[in-house]
């Protein structure tokens, strides 16, 4: 059984904006999956409609066997706490320290201050901001932001992670410090999804890639590589 | 719910407050400013009611002219029928004299007018009181037939003006307390609306960390709870100290005219301090529910 | 600042009360509601005032009782010096005949008993009518050594309490429309600061890009001296209707009984409506400036 | 006369970081200037000092030789006219339009109705946005938005534009189109200041590179590449 799997996914906005076409897509638990294309290609809006946080036009989208467009209100913020998100826009709490904030993805699914003591300061060290615990958001420089992001992402264990453009405000090195933290998640058995634009990380990683371009896709290999030509 | 999950919605609730200071003091300010207004116009018109219930007390009375030409044997008489209607609580006799009497002292600095007078053309009379204010008509109606009865004198049409003018104003004062109680829940979820659109952006995180929809309500609630609470504590404390201001300046100054026409300060308190944290709690309450309810829906 | 930016300023501040249209009622309804309750506490302070002037205006006299025995010619001379004091405006002469007659129609119902008076005891008097209460004291002063006098009768006990009550009643009123006026202020200032802190961010974007702070500020003072006259457009209306019908009524019911006392619906709306307009918009104006200056001076 | 002069400055925020250490910089007329270091370096700092935004806890900065650490209150609009920015953040007005967010930057300056309909058209199609003009900020894409922002920041031919990491969220294609802009622009007389972490782009331009780590230029060249080793 395909841990996600995206049935005749169309989506169009409001506007009349076709976001996505017809989208078949198959992902299986623990793979490494990275989603390219161009600005405005429907990577976000793909993120979007996995989380339910967009309704998909037509099609349904399956996780773990469930359809999710089907589930009930009740059951989305249950559905929510198995998928880790990094937003491309980050979305962190603006009044809460750095700590706060990845604490908080804790609290809301139920865990002990113990459980919350240990965990917090774990993953703030994995993304190199242990001596930011205590800074709020306004106070940090734009990749300090999204590693605040991706903490919070990955501090409660879920078995998806999703990444929208994780890197786009780092420096290669701590780009390459936090794929390697992805990676070790990957490898022990959470399924990665990573929209980006990074032709180094995605060339170098060897990866399953998926391209989108206007919402299709164009392209969906293992082990493939940022762009052909160009 | 977890007795951990509680705990920390609690403590969201306090610190929500604080976090939001102005946004805090303008919603306690306007319940506060909300509930004092309706405590004016509570002591208004629990006084002028009260006020109006003494007056009317006073009226309250019929009063029966005896014939001139009567024995004794037949002014008891009639006594004795009187008080076999039906609705008569007491009946008392008044005497041509005790009248003149009466009337003297009435009058006050114009009674020496009536030293001159040649002869007490004063009748002897009866003066009933009534159970129940409501029963005047039927009993005035019992009295017309019987005998020895001159004139039958009832202040019909005071006690009504009197009954009118406290309907009235109880009604107004009724409409207008509705009014405010309206315009309190409009403010209060109106704050709290302005509360929730600034944490819009908040509230949407929470969902996306996968927060359920009472988890993100409990601290909203709580704090449009504690709003109207602290609103209401204020608000009492002012409503208590400006009654008994008013109440002894008052006595004071008019050497006590009034104060006998006065609710009490205590008793004043009684009946608005249930009133004002039932209506700052649950009007916040309210307001927090009416306005979660449209930004939770998305 | 050129025509151009003086039509996108204005256009501005209407777009911006459109687009916040849940704020934008909020606090239009929070100044409605305030000069409503301002219109209802107006509207009795100047009634009670209008009538405590009237009432006063009917003990505003002196009466002189002269002695029993003088002659026509005696009688007119105490009433040309009474005429002469300085602060009296008018005399008129009252026989004893006169008096009884004015007793028995005062004194309504009862004042039959009047007519068994063997002798008419009442004296002849002259009733003063003066151009200002206050010179009541010293006109009494100089009445008091003229000769035929038998007593002087000025109701001062009785005027001054009206005037003790009178004032009281303004000034209870004038504290409560005070406190009213800064509740309102307070209110409108934190809706305008709620409205600031949601936009915050577009403040601080509009710096970023090169605005001079009165090209920021000045959508939003119009938008906050527009929400000022809404609520006062609004609340002068309420109070209009509101008033007109109180008054029609209380004419109805009480059978004209109080609309002689009631100030007309007219001149009520004559004063109200400058001082709803002036708060409305100089109170939403202040609210706004009070507030930019806290946002813009990061 | 140099047109930015930085004399000396550090920067410490409020809770002691020290973002910005003694930091002597000039960058003449029509220069083209890349920022490079890693995160939390103090690159928007220094855009943030230059537009000031921030103040300098110490040291001097002097645009077109005037010293504006003592530029008086009412005076500081003025200054920013002649700066555009493209910040990381985007910063969009969220209720305005994409055209209203680009004619706003004109507006404030004062320009006529008629030059707000010629020019904002035109950059927008600069950026590769002429389809989206109507669309509010949230209807974008993470790209979209940015590209807004370059529009926004060189609408009034500002004399100096500073972009703080204007590709981050653009991909290698669309990345270069901005490029080609930035350089255009930079060719009709415009200061260029750009803050990045896009190796590709400054190994290619072979433009001057300012290199700085935890607060202090650790290289400055001519002609200079994103990073020797690593
Ligand atoms: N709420 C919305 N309403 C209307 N159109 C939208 C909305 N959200 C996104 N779009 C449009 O849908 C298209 C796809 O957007 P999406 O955010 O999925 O792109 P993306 O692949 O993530 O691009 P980028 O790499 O720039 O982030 C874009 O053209 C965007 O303008
Ligand atoms: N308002 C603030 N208060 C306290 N510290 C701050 C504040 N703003 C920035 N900092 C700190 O200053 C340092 C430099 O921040 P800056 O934003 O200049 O970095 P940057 O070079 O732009 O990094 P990035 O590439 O991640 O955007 C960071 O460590 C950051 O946490
Ligand atoms: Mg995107
Ligand atoms: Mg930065």
């Amino acid at each position: 059984m395909d841990l996600i799997e995206l049935h005749n996914i169309t989506k169009t906005y409001l506007k009349g904006v076709q976001a996505l076409t017809n989208i078949n897509l198959k992902i299986e638990k623990e793979e490494f999956v990275f989603l390219v294309g161009p600005s405005g290609a429907g990577k976000s809006t793909c993120v979007k409609l996995i989380l339910k946080e967009e309704e998909p036009t037509m099609g349904n989208i399956f996780i773990n066997g469930q359809n999710i467009t089907k589930l009930s209100k009740r059951k989305v913020p249950y559905h929510r706490r198995n998928i880790g998100v990094v937003f491309q826009d980050f979305r962190l709490l603006p009044n809460k320290t750095v700590y706060e904030n990845v604490a908080f993805a804790m609290r809301v699914v139920g865990a002990t201050p113990k459980e919350i003591r240990r965990q917090v300061p774990m993953v703030l060290g994995m993304v190199g901001l242990s001596d930011k615990a205590d800074s709020y958001p306004y106070q940090l420089s734009g990749g300090e932001k999204q590693r605040v992001s991706i903490a919070r992402a990955i501090v409660n264990n879920p078995s998806i992670l999703i990444a929208d453009e994780p890197t786009g405000n780092l420096d290669p090195e701590t780009a390459w410090e936090i794929m390697k933290v992805l990676k070790q998640i990957n490898r022990r058995g959470t399924t990665v999804i990573m929209a980006t634009h990074a032709r180094n990380i995605v060339d170098t990683m060897q990866q399953r890639v998926i391209a989108l371009e206007k919402g299709r896709i164009i392209r969906d290999e293992q082990r493939g590589v940022y762009q052909y030509e160009g | 719910m977890k007795a951990r999950t509680v705990r920390y919605v609690l403590g969201q609730g306090l610190v929500g407050l604080w976090r939001n200071r102005t946004m805090s003091m303008a919603s306690i300010g306007t319940v506060t400013a909300t509930l004092i207004i309706l405590g004016l116009i509570i002591t208004l018109v629990l006084n002028i009611s009260n006020l109006a219930d003494l007056v009317q007390m006073q009226f309250d009375e019929i009063q029966v002219y005896l014939e001139d030409d009567l024995s004794i044997e037949e002014i008891n008489n009639v006594g004795k029928q009187i008080e076999a209607i039906n609705g008569v609580s007491e009946v008392i006799y008044e005497s041509k004299e005790e009248a003149l009497e009466k009337y003297k002292k009435s009058w006050g600095e114009e009674g020496y007018l009536l030293e001159g007078l040649e002869k007490n053309t004063l009748p002897n009379s009866y003066i009933i009181q009534m159970d129940n204010l409501e029963l005047a008509d039927s009993i005035v109606e019992k009295l017309t037939p019987l005998k020895g009865i001159d004139e039958i004198k009832y202040y019909k049409e005071i006690v009504d003006q009197l009954l009118r003018i406290a309907r009235f104003v109880r009604t107004i004062g009724l409409i207008i307390i509705l009014i405010l109680i309206l315009v309190a829940i409009f403010i209060i979820s109106n704050t709290i609306k302005l509360t929730l659109n600034a944490r819009r952006q908040e509230i949407g995180i929470m969902k996306n960390v996968g927060a359920t929809n009472w988890f993100i309500r409990w601290p909203f609630l709580l704090e449009g709870m504690l709003l109207g609470l602290i609103g209401a504590i204020i608000s009492t404390a002012v409503v208590y100290y400006g009654y008994q201001y008013a109440f002894n300046a008052i006595t004071a100054r008019f050497y006590l005219m009034f104060s006998a026409y006065m609710i009490s300060v205590n008793d004043m308190m009684n009946k608005t301090i249930y009133i004002f944290a039932v209506l700052g709690i649950g009007v916040g309450a309210l307001g927090s529910i009416f306005s979660l309810r449209r930004y939770l829906k998305v």
